[in-house]
């Protein structure tokens, strides 16, 4: 599939007779990673929640909680003058806060057997609701003021290569915490037994039940995970950032439903989702490129690109398996 | 309001204002907060209970709008931003008794006073700023010019006509500085997020822009956010953002403003002072009422080469002379 | 198992929301203003006069038709969440039919009814025809629906955003907006006089509802289609063509929401504007369906308690200090105690409330 | 068998009651199996065999009663529990996860690991082992998905899955039920084997000459209560069946007197492609007659499934022509054949036949959605189709006859009661008959086959395809026997026996040729052999039914 989209990227631009050089700068290529890093974390939460029977369609909602909590603890630990450290005890906090609501989530998913959509759907609005209303308590504004965002990871030397110094070698911890996150998550899904629990319990939980596995068990660590993940998600576009928005769709601004389809995209498989996290940050930043060297389409239109090429790509080459008991309650006794 | 509204006792009478934001919110650092600092800043001197109805929804406007004015608690109400004309032109009618303030555009109608600022003058100083400043070798505070080319650039909020405006005002100010000027041009698709604002900013400096002026309301911190990481010059919107957001006074070499504040805060004392005929009818505030300017930054008072204050006076000049015709209107170009 | 009786359902969602205005009060009170107020305000917005009234069924005419269209592809067991798009679409095109057809028609009353059934028209055939592209992609090219019809909303936001903005803005308007609809094309106001509410707008929603009502329970297509969404395998030894069944009902699903956008811009608007500020009717439509537990006759309650709150949130943005978010904070409350009747259900038990063994 | 080892008991159940709700599916059942013997648990439909497995198995907990094992007292939270005391159980719905290899199914929930990652190559060797030692065979299908693997197959890696936990008490239920007859003896030479290793089984079936052929003691239940327990050596079926229905049924083939007429359905070198764009069925001629009962036996995944889904129009025909009633229907859509008078009662009545979530009320319309009985321009008469279905219910004794539960709450045996009463009320001119009394007891079998007889002798025309060897003699007029994807033979019931049929499902020639006459068969190509041994009942692309051929557990 991502053959598919560099295949008709490439045909694009061949078509357009584009000056590839300025368009695909290094520039491009990082900010892309950068983009695509929170998409990832979020779609590879997302697609463990959901390979273990659970549709979590309220990442986004955890995104927004993600990014509001890293805003507020940044401004009450470190002030205006926060510094990084102050940033990763920050995120550090945000994330445990979100996994409290991923917990509660959960229950209310697994427990008592809440509707999935419903319940997510409800997620995404607490997030537009809340996430503001934190920043105008602390804030006394939607938006907090400047705070502070991560420093690049420079290695001295190396990060003056031309092309992969920029790269690889003066690049965001964050950035490389995500690629570490989904190597990780790909070995443990497909390597360890947990993972192939967390693939029997979407496919057949009956089955994982009679193993002697609680399917209970295993899906409130899938489900609290995909919120974890999608908050986790959300600090990073706070950190790269440096404040909260929370006007509008706030700064998440749909990137979690993103991250949704990016794991569809993938087939369930974090590394498959990584990559298509990869392939829309890249389509964005493509359209952005475009603008920049002045390719003179209605930005409005060009703005829809990337979601015209999910459609496309999509209905030619990538028909999902769902898992089979996605959305189904276990009940051990029924 | 929170209820206060009904003390009709107490000796001397409260002015009541409301003011209904434009569809980007409040908080937006820009635009509606400064028309709110006009009224607050009249509250010092008369006494006027404000309520600020923060409504998102353009389909909303009708009914929010008739239900203030319904309740005959306001001396005047204040609509920020064009979006709400096509309601007005209906309730100005409607509530023949209440008085109204429209920023932005102008409703025919004796108890409409209507204000327009010269958002194209104010952007077209901004470009002879940014084309003045892009061939001088200029290295100061937290970023540096790049002689050799003349390259600057432009980040919009969405890509309409009210935005058209600001960037072809400030791409012919800039090539009246510098004939042969290149400006590379990107929109956000909305005022709110910052992270694509930083993406797209980056992507312009990379490119070899060295300034970029932002008309993005909240989302424009992200270009700023950006010349600070890449080393380069921002000029920002509407108020003096070197003031407004105090971190990004390094980068920040000058704003575009227009005095909604000083607009805001005449509307409301004539109100409390029973005067609304002053201010009935259309008014376009332009350089001539010197309702608009650039200012140069905090940081850089006094130190920007000589070219900027000599370029800048000429070119008010002209505008005032007739000698320069800005392209555009306040709110679109033709 | 999760079968909910209907008064069961009607006495969770009231505990549910109640619940959730508990839980929004002490979070006033945190904030540091006053919760009687806010209760009290909240009340009023919502039936406190005959303003909010007419407001209330406003949100409610729209949650109604958008949760029906909603329930109907869920029912068949396509998961439309395209709506938003297709309402978009829909209202944009009853625009232009009107302004289109408009000049050739007479003026006034007359004129006016034929331009609101052009309008309607248009509407439902604009937004069946959006929803059927999701539909047949899901059939034919199996494009999993959740995620195109996601994307066509962006899409549709996008490039109607961008004809109101260019192409079809008014000619003298300086905000993107279209030209305003004839005057005389307009929902007659008969019982509130309010800008934005007609009750001929309610009459439609709650006709069109129990026309699907019956379709779905009365029906061989309806029998169908309910089949198809419970047991795709089954409905296809009944004869059903499945493929041909998602895209009707996707069709269908995207009529209804075509139709709620014309009553929106008929009723509401009076002209179309960048729909990028046009609320998300659409997604609160899947929690309204979803709380029916997708009955097209239960939507009309629990449109009616979206309306509620949705009128109520925007008096208190209006008339008090409290932050409007605080509002859509607590309709995710609602929204959130809603989707889980088993929370109640154990909580009844445990206090010794009714709940049979089982 | 081992009949005369002294054996001790392994497990004993003592006066376990299980209620589900009003329902008491176990009434004070006692239940004792010693070791290293075959116990078989007889009984009708519905008579609670299931349900006291699952006790034993820790899937339910018992109201009343207690569970010995090795004479301590047991009580079983969770299957883990069971596991944990050696008791493992093969359940009528396999437990399989379909996306994931045979191996991975093994180990589920027991993986070995090394270094927190799952160590695969110590499972397969422990794997093997297990085969090697229990002379299972299942090596070559190790990675293979589940998804891809035929239900004999399944159920072996059932077994393996099982003995790897531990398990030395094995509960098989139903096992046979989806099995071909080969298939059936290799399971039970299995058992076998089993016991002489020392395993202890306990064997459900509705089956009483595999009962009497593979178990030691047989316990009967019926009503939930247990009728008593027989050495097998020591009874007949004469005496289970009146054991089990408690009044004597007759197993007498009924005479065939039959007078076919017109032709009916007649279908020539139809070829059709399996659910992997494969050709399953390679050039099928048939004529089906009214009046006769046309018999289709085969080893399952020979085509027969594909076949009957091309005649009734749920997979599209690559090539030749069906007519029904001298009608070509070749391209006609599904419902327009049901409407025209094809019944089908389909293989997969889990998944295809029943709408579980829906009620019996709703069910009595399934395929008869645009029928004028219930339906008048559109709207459904919903009186009707309940009077509908309250008269198959009565008719063909469906318990619990409650027209409003789901579907879901019958079991397996009343579930197919209740499709086979619908599709036979239709009043159709042909009926499909696939597999029309699997997971049926007896006494409903044989209320059946009455039925279907009838109904041939009303002039009908009837299919049946069944891999029961005894229930098509038993009905056919003429059977067809196919293999990889044609007709091999067709044969006359009366004269063929049932080891010659067995060869011929096999492929292999039975070399009757010169004294048989062979009947109506149109052309019967590449007989027998000649490229065999690469399809067959290992195929992996058969159309994907397995695991809902069985009853809720
Ligand atoms: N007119 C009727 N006469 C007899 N039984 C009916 C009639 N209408 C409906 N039923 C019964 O009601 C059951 C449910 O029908 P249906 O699904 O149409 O309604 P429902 O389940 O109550 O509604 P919903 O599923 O939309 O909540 C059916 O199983 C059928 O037995
Ligand atoms: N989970 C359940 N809920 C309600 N009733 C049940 C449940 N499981 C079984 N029953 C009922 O208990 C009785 C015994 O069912 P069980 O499945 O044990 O029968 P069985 O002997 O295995 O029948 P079959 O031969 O058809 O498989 C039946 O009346 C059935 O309807
Ligand atoms: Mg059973
Ligand atoms: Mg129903």
């Amino acid at each position: 599939m991502g053959a598919a989209i560099g295949f008709v990227g490439v045909a694009l631009i061949g078509w357009l007779d584009l000056p590839l050089a300025e368009l695909l700068t290094v520039g491009f290529l990082s900010r892309s990673l950068q983009a695509a890093a929170p998409i990832a974390l979020t779609a590879i939460g997302g697609l463990y929640a959901e390979k273990s029977g659970v549709f979590n369609i309220g990442v986004e909602g955890f995104m927004i909680f993600g990014a509001v909590t890293t805003a507020a603890l940044t401004w009450l630990i470190g002030g205006e003058t926060a510094g990084q450290n102050t940033l990763w005890m920050a995120i550090l906090g945000s994330v445990a806060i979100v996994s409290v609501a991923a917990v509660l989530f959960a229950v209310l998913v697994i427990r008592y057997k809440a509707d999935q959509i419903v319940a997510g759907l409800a997620v995404w609005f607490l997030g537009l609701g809340f996430g503001p209303f934190v920043a105008v308590l602390l804030w006394d504004s939607q938006n907090s003021p400047g705070l502070v965002s991560v420093e690049n990871l420079t290695v001295p030397g190396l990060s003056e290569l031309p092309i992969v110094g920029a790269l690889l070698f003066d690049i965001s911890p964050l950035v490389l915490l995500t690629a570490f996150v989904t190597i990780v998550a790909w070995a443990i899904l497909y390597h360890t037994r947990y993972g192939y629990w967390i693939q029997a319990a979407g496919e057949n939980p009956e089955a994982l039940d009679t193993a002697g596995v609680s399917v209970g068990r295993v899906r409130y660590a899938a489900v609290i995970f995909s919120g974890v993940m999608a908050g986790l998600g959300g600090a990073v576009l706070l950190a790269h950032a440096g404040s909260f928005t929370g006007t509008g769709d706030t700064m998440v601004n749909g990137r979690g439903w993103i991250g949704i389809v990016a794991y569809l995209f993938g087939n369930y498989n974090p590394i498959g989702a990584a990559v298509a996290a990869l392939l829309f940050g890249g389509l964005d930043m493509l359209q952005i490129q475009f603008q920049t060297i002045g390719i003179d389409l209605p930005n409005r239109l060009v703005n829809l690109f990337p979601y015209l090429a999910v459609i496309v790509v999509l209905t030619m080459w990538g028909s999902t398996r769902v898992p089979a008991s996605l959305g189904d309650p276990y009940d051990s006794e029924e | 309001l929170g209820g206060s509204s009904d003390d009709n006792g107490g000796g001397d009478e409260t002015t009541n204002v409301a003011i209904v934001s434009s569809p980007a919110g409040f908080d937006d650092n820009a635009f509606n907060d400064l028309a709110l600092k006009g009224i607050e800043n009249a509250q010092e001197e008369h006494d006027i209970e404000l309520n600020r109805v923060e409504e998102t929804q353009q389909a909303q406007y009708q009914s929010t709008q008739s239900e203030l004015a319904q309740s005959g608690e306001y001396d005047l109400i204040v609509l920020v931003s064009y979006n709400h004309t096509e309601a007005l032109t209906q309730n100005a009618t409607d509530y023949p008794d209440q008085y109204w303030m429209l920023i932005n555009d102008h409703v025919d109608e004796a108890n409409v006073a209507g204000y327009i600022w010269a958002n194209h003058q104010m952007s077209y100083l901004a470009g002879v700023l940014a084309g003045t400043m892009t061939t001088e070798g200029f290295s100061d505070g937290g970023g540096e010019t790049v002689p050799e080319s003349a390259q600057i650039g432009f980040v919009g909020g969405v890509d309409e006509s009210l935005i058209n405006a600001y960037e072809r005002s400030y791409v012919a100010g800039a090539e009246w500085v510098t004939n042969d000027v290149e400006v590379n041009v990107g929109y956000i698709g909305n005022y709110t997020d910052t992270d694509t604002a930083a993406d797209i900013a980056s992507s312009q400096y990379d490119a070899g822009a060295d300034i970029v002026y932002h008309a993005a309301a909240a989302a424009g911190r992200g270009v700023f956010e950006a010349a600070q990481a890449d080393g380069r010059y921002a000029i920002g919107v509407d108020s003096d953002q070197s003031v407004a957001l105090p971190d990004f006074q390094d980068v920040v070499l000058g704003s575009a403003v227009k005095y909604i504040d000083e607009g805001t805060q005449t509307a409301a004392t004539a109100v409390a002072e029973d005067d609304f005929e002053s201010i009935a009818g259309n008014n376009t505030l332009s350089l001539a009422e010197e309702a608009i300017d650039c200012v140069i930054g905090q940081a850089f008072e006094g130190s920007l080469p000589a070219a900027v204050d000599q370029n800048m006076q000429r070119a008010k000049q002209g505008i005032l002379d007739g000698d320069i015709t800005v392209p555009c209107g306040a709110t679109g170009c033709d | 198992m999760l079968t909910v009786s209907v008064l069961e359902r009607v006495v969770i969602s009231a505990v549910a929301t109640v619940l959730a205005l508990l839980i929004g009060m002490v979070i006033v009170a945190g904030a540091g203003y006053d919760p009687a107020v806010f209760s009290r305000n909240l009340l009023d917005g919502a039936v406190g006069s005959e303003a909010a009234i007419a407001r209330t069924l406003m949100f409610t005419t729209l949650f109604v038709l958008t949760g029906v269209s909603v329930s109907i592809a869920f029912r068949a067991g396509v998961f439309n969440i395209g709506v938003h798009g297709q309402f978009i679409v829909g209202g944009f095109a009853t625009v232009l039919a009107i302004l289109q057809t408009a000049p050739v028609l007479p003026e006034g009353p007359i004129g006016g009814v034929v331009l609101l059934l052009v309008g309607a028209l248009a509407a439902i055939v604009a937004g069946g025809a959006y929803a059927a592209v999701p539909g047949v992609l899901k059939a034919y090219g199996g494009a999993n629906e959740i995620v195109t019809t996601i994307m066509l909303n962006f899409i549709a936001i996008g490039i109607v955003g961008w004809l109101v903005e260019g192409p079809f803005r008014g000619a003298d308007q300086s905000a993107p907006n279209t030209e305003r609809l004839p005057e005389y094309v307009e929902l007659p106001q008969l019982i509130y006089s309010s800008p934005d509410f007609s009750i001929v707008g309610l009459v439609v929603a709650l006709t069109v509802t129990v026309l699907i009502a019956v379709l779905v329970r009365r029906t061989s297509f309806g029998y169908e289609m309910v089949t198809s969404g419970q047991q795709a395998s089954a409905a296809a030894y009944a004869g059903v063509d499945a493929k041909r069944m998602v895209v009707v009902t996707m069709t269908l699903s995207g009529m209804v929401a075509g139709l709620a956008g014309a009553v929106f811009t008929v009723m509401i608007q009076g002209y179309y504007s960048d729909p990028a500020g046009i609320g998300s009717y659409g997604y609160d439509a899947i929690a309204v369906s979803l709380l029916a537990a997708n009955n097209p006759l239960g939507v009309i309650p629990a449109g009616l308690l979206f309306g509620s709150l949705d009128s109520a949130g925007s008096y208190i943005g209006i008339s008090s200090n409290v932050p409007a978010q605080l509002i859509d904070g607590v309709v995710g409350l609602v929204v959130l105690f809603v989707s889980a009747p088993e929370l109640f259900r154990m909580a009844a038990k445990r206090i010794g409330l009714g709940g049979d063994e089982q | 068998m081992n009949k005369d080892r002294p054996s001790t008991p392994v497990v004993r159940l003592a006066g376990i009651t299980k209620r589900f709700g009003d329902v008491v599916a176990n009434d004070d059942v006692d239940f004792t199996l010693r070791k290293g013997t075959v116990h078989a648990l007889l009984g009708e439909n519905g008579s609670g065999k299931t349900t006291l497995m699952n006790v034993l198995y820790g899937l339910y907990d018992q109201n009343e009663g207690t569970i010995y094992v090795d004479g301590d007292v047991r009580d079983f939270g969770a299957p883990r529990d069971a596991m944990d005391a050696g008791i493992g159980m093969i359940h009528q719905h396999f437990q399989l996860v379909e996306p994931m290899t045979v191996l991975q199914n093994i180990i589920l929930g027991h993986e070995p690991t090394s270094n927190g990652l799952v160590d695969e190559s110590t499972a397969r060797e422990d794997i093997e082992a297990i085969c090697s030692r229990y002379g299972l065979d299942i090596d070559q299908h190790l990675d293979t998905p589940i998804r891809a693997l035929g239900l004999g197959v399944r159920q072996r890696v059932e077994i393996i899955k099982t003995l790897y936990r531990g398990a030395t008490v094995l509960v098989f239920d139903e096992p046979t039920a989806v099995l071909t007859p080969p298939e059936v003896d290799q399971l039970l030479d299995m058992m076998t084997e089993l016991t002489d290793s020392g395993c202890s089984l306990v064997f459900i079936t509705h089956k009483l000459d595999e009962a009497l052929s593979v178990a030691d003691r047989i316990t009967v239940l019926r009503d939930g209560t247990s009728v008593g327990t027989v050495a097998a050596a020591r009874t007949t079926e004469q005496e289970l069946a009146r054991m089990m229905v408690g009044r004597d049924v007759l197993f007498d083939r009924t005479s065939r007197e039959t007078s076919p007429g017109d032709a009916l359905l007649e279908i020539k070198d139809v070829r059709v492609d399996g659910d992997r764009d494969r050709e399953r069925v390679h050039g099928v001629d048939l004529t089906v007659r009214a009046g006769e009962i046309f018999g289709i036996a085969g080893v399952q995944g020979n085509g027969q499934s594909e076949l009957i889904e091309g005649i009734v129009g749920l997979r599209a025909v690559t090539a030749g022509s069906v007519r029904f009633e001298g009608e070509e229907i070749t391209g006609m859509s599904r419902r327009r054949r049901i409407e025209s008078g094809i019944a089908y009662i389909p293989e997969d009545r889990h998944s295809v036949g029943l709408v579980q979530a829906d009620s019996l009320v709703r069910n009595a319309l399934l395929g008869n959605q645009t029928n004028d009985n219930y339906v008048t321009n559109g709207v459904i008469d919903w009186g009707t189709v309940r009077d509908h279905a309250e008269e198959i219910v009565a008719e063909y004794d469906v318990q619990p006859s409650n027209v409003d539960i789901d579907a879901a709450s019958l079991s397996g045996g009343n579930q197919q009661k209740f499709i086979v009463g619908r599709e036979i009320e239709r009043d159709p001119a042909l009926v499909i008959a696939m597999h029309p009394t699997r997971g049926v007891d007896i006494g409903s079998t044989e209320f059946i086959h009455n039925r279907l007889i009838r109904l041939r002798n009303e002039g009908l025309g009837i299919v049946v395809v069944s891999s029961k060897l005894e229930e098509i003699q038993q009905l056919a007029d003429r059977i067809a026997v196919m293999y990889d994807g044609a007709f091999i033979d067709i044969v006359d019931p009366d004269t063929i026996t049932e080891a010659q049929l067995g060869l011929l499902m096999a492929g292999h020639d039975p070399g009757y040729h010169d004294e048989t006459e062979r009947q109506g068969a149109e052309s019967t190509p590449d007989l027998v052999g000649a490229e065999r041994g690469t399809s067959g009942r290992n195929d992996s692309d058969r159309s994907d039914t397995g695991d809902n051929n069985g009853d809720r557990t």
